[in-house]
This record gives structure tokens, C-alpha cells and sequence, in this order.
């Protein structure tokens, strides 16, 4: 938290993040990583506002998707942060 | 840490090497679960499941839970393996096992820790089925944020 | 009965073994629960057991408990190893395993297995402590009549 | 059972027996094999009060013994007949 603390964004600068995608998400987007750069401020439900109006493959599984940040699972009210490792987790099946 | 194997392989799982790692003088027993692919899940026939992961993480969340089992019970060694990409059907994706000083809590933290990695860790299996037709398979609810799993003090 | 191992035997007992004849494509998850010597228990230090067994009503006793847990749970595999004679720490005494279609019904029918035979089957334990001193070591209970023990309908 | 039924030794005869022996009490008396003849009615509580005054060392653990008759467990009022396998099982430690 110390690290994040610091390292804030400034007010009206876009956060430059990447986004990783899995399973049925990658499938669907063709593609398993996204980079997007996200106007401040930049939270995680802006990020998964903003995926879901990109790519409309996205926008059923919204309700469902996990944010991990940095791997580790966040609430979407998390402060995302430039260089942060987004990770979109829908309902895992491992085992 | 040597007491604990976490692994994510591509490889055939090995549970006798398992359980070669988790024996030790402290245990009185170990509790292992193999988690195999089924055949038939009501009238579909699986023919071979195929596993992708989120590693990095996953293999972080194994830990973490490892340690949260730990918390609980006097857990002495533990593994955590998962096989990643195509298993046959019989064969085994994923080895969770644990030794304890007495057989209650071997089992309790044993499954603890299969229905907690089946919940938490970002592991996805795809069914391949004998008509052809692929399918991923969805976990029934999003993981846990890690407040919310219940602490180990929360339960005593 | 080809789906029933049942084995009394002086070799080193071989987890990968079971969990390989345990594995079916009926299966989706097998527990096994391997007993191991313990060196601690409280102060006194334990070197190796040594276990005699009236066998031929051993092995009828463990396939008679295999049946109940078959009345019980959808077992399609089970194993019950038992080593005999010396057992050194950390080796295993005892491997019980089952396959079932889902994993709680596998705890549970293990569970069972393993409770079941330390209160049932004609298997004694000797300890062989590190002064050079040794006792039997003796069960909290006689074994149960047949009709004590708990019957499949009763439980449901 | 049927086959029991059949075999029932006659009212005044004895009955010959052979007893099993296992972990302590085998070590207690230092033999595996006890063979016995027992007055009718020959039951498992007269034979477990014979074995008593025969073998003192077996007396403290008739309390906790259970009877195997063929290799089933049984109550002491179990009639025996000649030639059953009778065995002597204290609370078992296997595992």
C-alpha cells in the first residue's frame, strides 16, 4: 500500500495500464492481453465500464468478473494505478 | 518452505511422489485428495478437460491458502499441485495434500484446501467432449476478496 | 471385485499404486488417507511399530467395511493396504483410499474407511520406543458386534 | 448357520476347541494356540471363564475381550461347537 501511496497519479493524467485476460474472456476477445490508457480517475470500475463499451464480447460477463490487481483480488473501487497488472477473473474451475 | 510444493505443470501428476514429500516423523497422517476427469457429467460425455491459468497468480493464491490452512490446523507439510493443458479422462489434474500429527485434522485441512482452490485459485478447465463441442466451465461464483474469506481466528 | 483392493502385507506400502488402481473414468475425485509412524507422541519418542494381525478375519473384517461404505456412498474404488510387522517413523502403516463420482462423498467414505478399521479390524500395534522399551498399544473400545455398527438405512 | 444348526454337539459332550491368540495376550501367555475341551453347554462366556482360571495372566482382560467365532465377531452367549475357530480380540490399535 506504502508503494501505491506514492506513486499517485497525477490529477488529470491517463493511467497507461494492461489488462490480461483467460478462458471464456480471451476466447471471446480473440486476444489475451489489452493495453488501454484510462483517464483519472482511474478506478476499477471505470476500467470495466470502459472494456465493456470496447469490446461488447465483454459487457455480459461484467457482472460476474473479478478485478485482480497486481495479483491479488481487488474491489472495483481500487485506485488503478500506471504499470498496475490488471487481471479480469470470471468464476474460476479449477480442481 | 521446503515444507510446502506448490506446482503448475504440464506434466502427468505423480501422487506417490506426494506422498513421498509430505511423509515425515511429526505426521501420524496424510490426507490426499486427486482430483480426476469424470467421464460423464449427466448425459455429456467428456472426452479430455483442458486447463489454463492466470500461473503467476495462481500459484500465489495456492500459497496463500496453504498458509491460511496452516493458521488453522497443525499442518507439517502441504502440497498443492495442477496440471495445465489437456488431461485425459481418469488421469488426474490436480494432487492437494497434507500431513498432520493426527488423522481429524489431516482430512478437515485437506479439504479445506481442494474446496478453497476450487473457489479461489484462477484456474479454468474447458470440456472437450466426445460430440466435438468444446465448453468452458464456470466456477458458480466469483472468488472471494481476501477479507472476506474467513480468517483463521474468525473460526476459533 | 476386481474393484476392491484388499492387501495385508511386510513391503513398504506404495501410495502411487492405489491412487493409480483407484483412478476410473467414473471418477471425479479420489481421497486417500495414508497412516504414518509418528515419532512424538507427548514425551516419548517412537523409533518404529511393529503390527500383528489375525488375517484372514482382517482382510474379511476391511472387505465387510468397504461393503458398508459401498451401501453408503457411491464408491467405484476402493483400496484398504495394511503393512504388517516393523514400520519404521515416517513409513506408512495403513493407505485407505476410495473413488467417487464427486470429492465430499470421497472425504467421507475415506473418512469412514480408515475410522471404521482402527475401531474393527483384528490389526495390533506395538511401539518400540527410543530407551528400548516397547507396549502394545491398546484400542479405547472392543470392536463392535456387527449389528452395533451403524447400518446404511439408519443413517439416511 | 444352517450348517451349525446340524452340527450341535450332543447335551453332555465336550467340546474341542482351538483358541487364537494375538499382541499381548499371545505375549502374556506365550503361545498364538490354545486347544481346550469345554463341558457343554460350551458357550463364549463359560469358555472365557475357563481360559481365566486356566491362564491368570489372560483374567485382566476379560472385561475388554470380544469374542471372534470364524472370524466374526460375537456375543459371549454364542453356543460353540466343536471345531470352531475361536478367537480372543482385545480392543484393536491398527491404522
Amino acid at each position: 500500500m506504502t508503494e501505491r501511496d506514492v506513486k499517485t497519479t497525477a490529477p488529470h493524467e491517463a493511467a497507461q495500464l494492461r489488462v490480461l485476460l483467460f478462458s471464456v474472456l480471451r476466447e471471446k476477445v480473440g486476444r489475451g492481453t489489452l493495453d488501454l490508457a484510462l483517464p483519472a480517475p482511474a478506478t476499477g470500475a471505470a476500467l470495466l465500464d470502459q472494456l465493456a463499451r470496447d469490446y461488447p464480447a465483454l459487457a455480459p460477463y461484467r457482472p460476474i468478473v473479478r478485478l485482480a490487481v497486481n495479483q491479488e483480488y481487488t474491489d472495483e473501487s481500487v485506485r488503478l494505478e500506471a504499470g498496475d497488472e490488471v487481471a479480469l477473473i470470471t468464476p474460476v474451475s479449477g480442481g | 518452505m521446503e515444507d510446502i510444493w506448490i506446482e503448475l505443470t504440464k506434466e502427468a501428476l505423480d501422487v506417490g511422489a506426494a506422498a513421498a514429500f509430505l511423509a515425515t516423523p511429526g505426521a501420524g497422517g496424510l490426507s490426499l485428495f486427486v482430483g480426476t476427469t469424470r467421464r460423464w457429467t449427466g448425459e455429456q460425455e467428456t472426452e479430455e478437460l483442458a486447463y489454463d491459468a492466470y500461473a503467476p497468480m495462481a500459484e500465489q493464491e495456492m500459497r496463500r491458502l496453504v498458509a491460511q490452512a496452516q493458521g488453522r490446523w497443525p499442518v507439517l507439510k502441504a502440497c498443492v499441485l495442477h496440471r495445465l493443458g489437456v488431461v485425459p479422462v481418469a488421469e488426474a489434474s490436480v494432487v492437494v495434500g497434507v500431513a498432520t500429527p493426527h488423522r481429524a485434522e489431516a482430512f478437515d485441512a485437506c479439504r479445506f484446501l481442494i474446496d478453497a482452490l476450487k473457489q479461489q485459485v484462477p484456474i479454468w478447465k474447458r470440456e472437450h467432449y466426445a460430440d466435438g463441442s468444446t465448453a468452458w466451465v464456470q466456477g458458480s461464483a466469483p472468488p472471494a476478496l481476501q477479507e472476506e474469506i474467513p480468517s483463521p481466528e474468525a473460526d476459533e
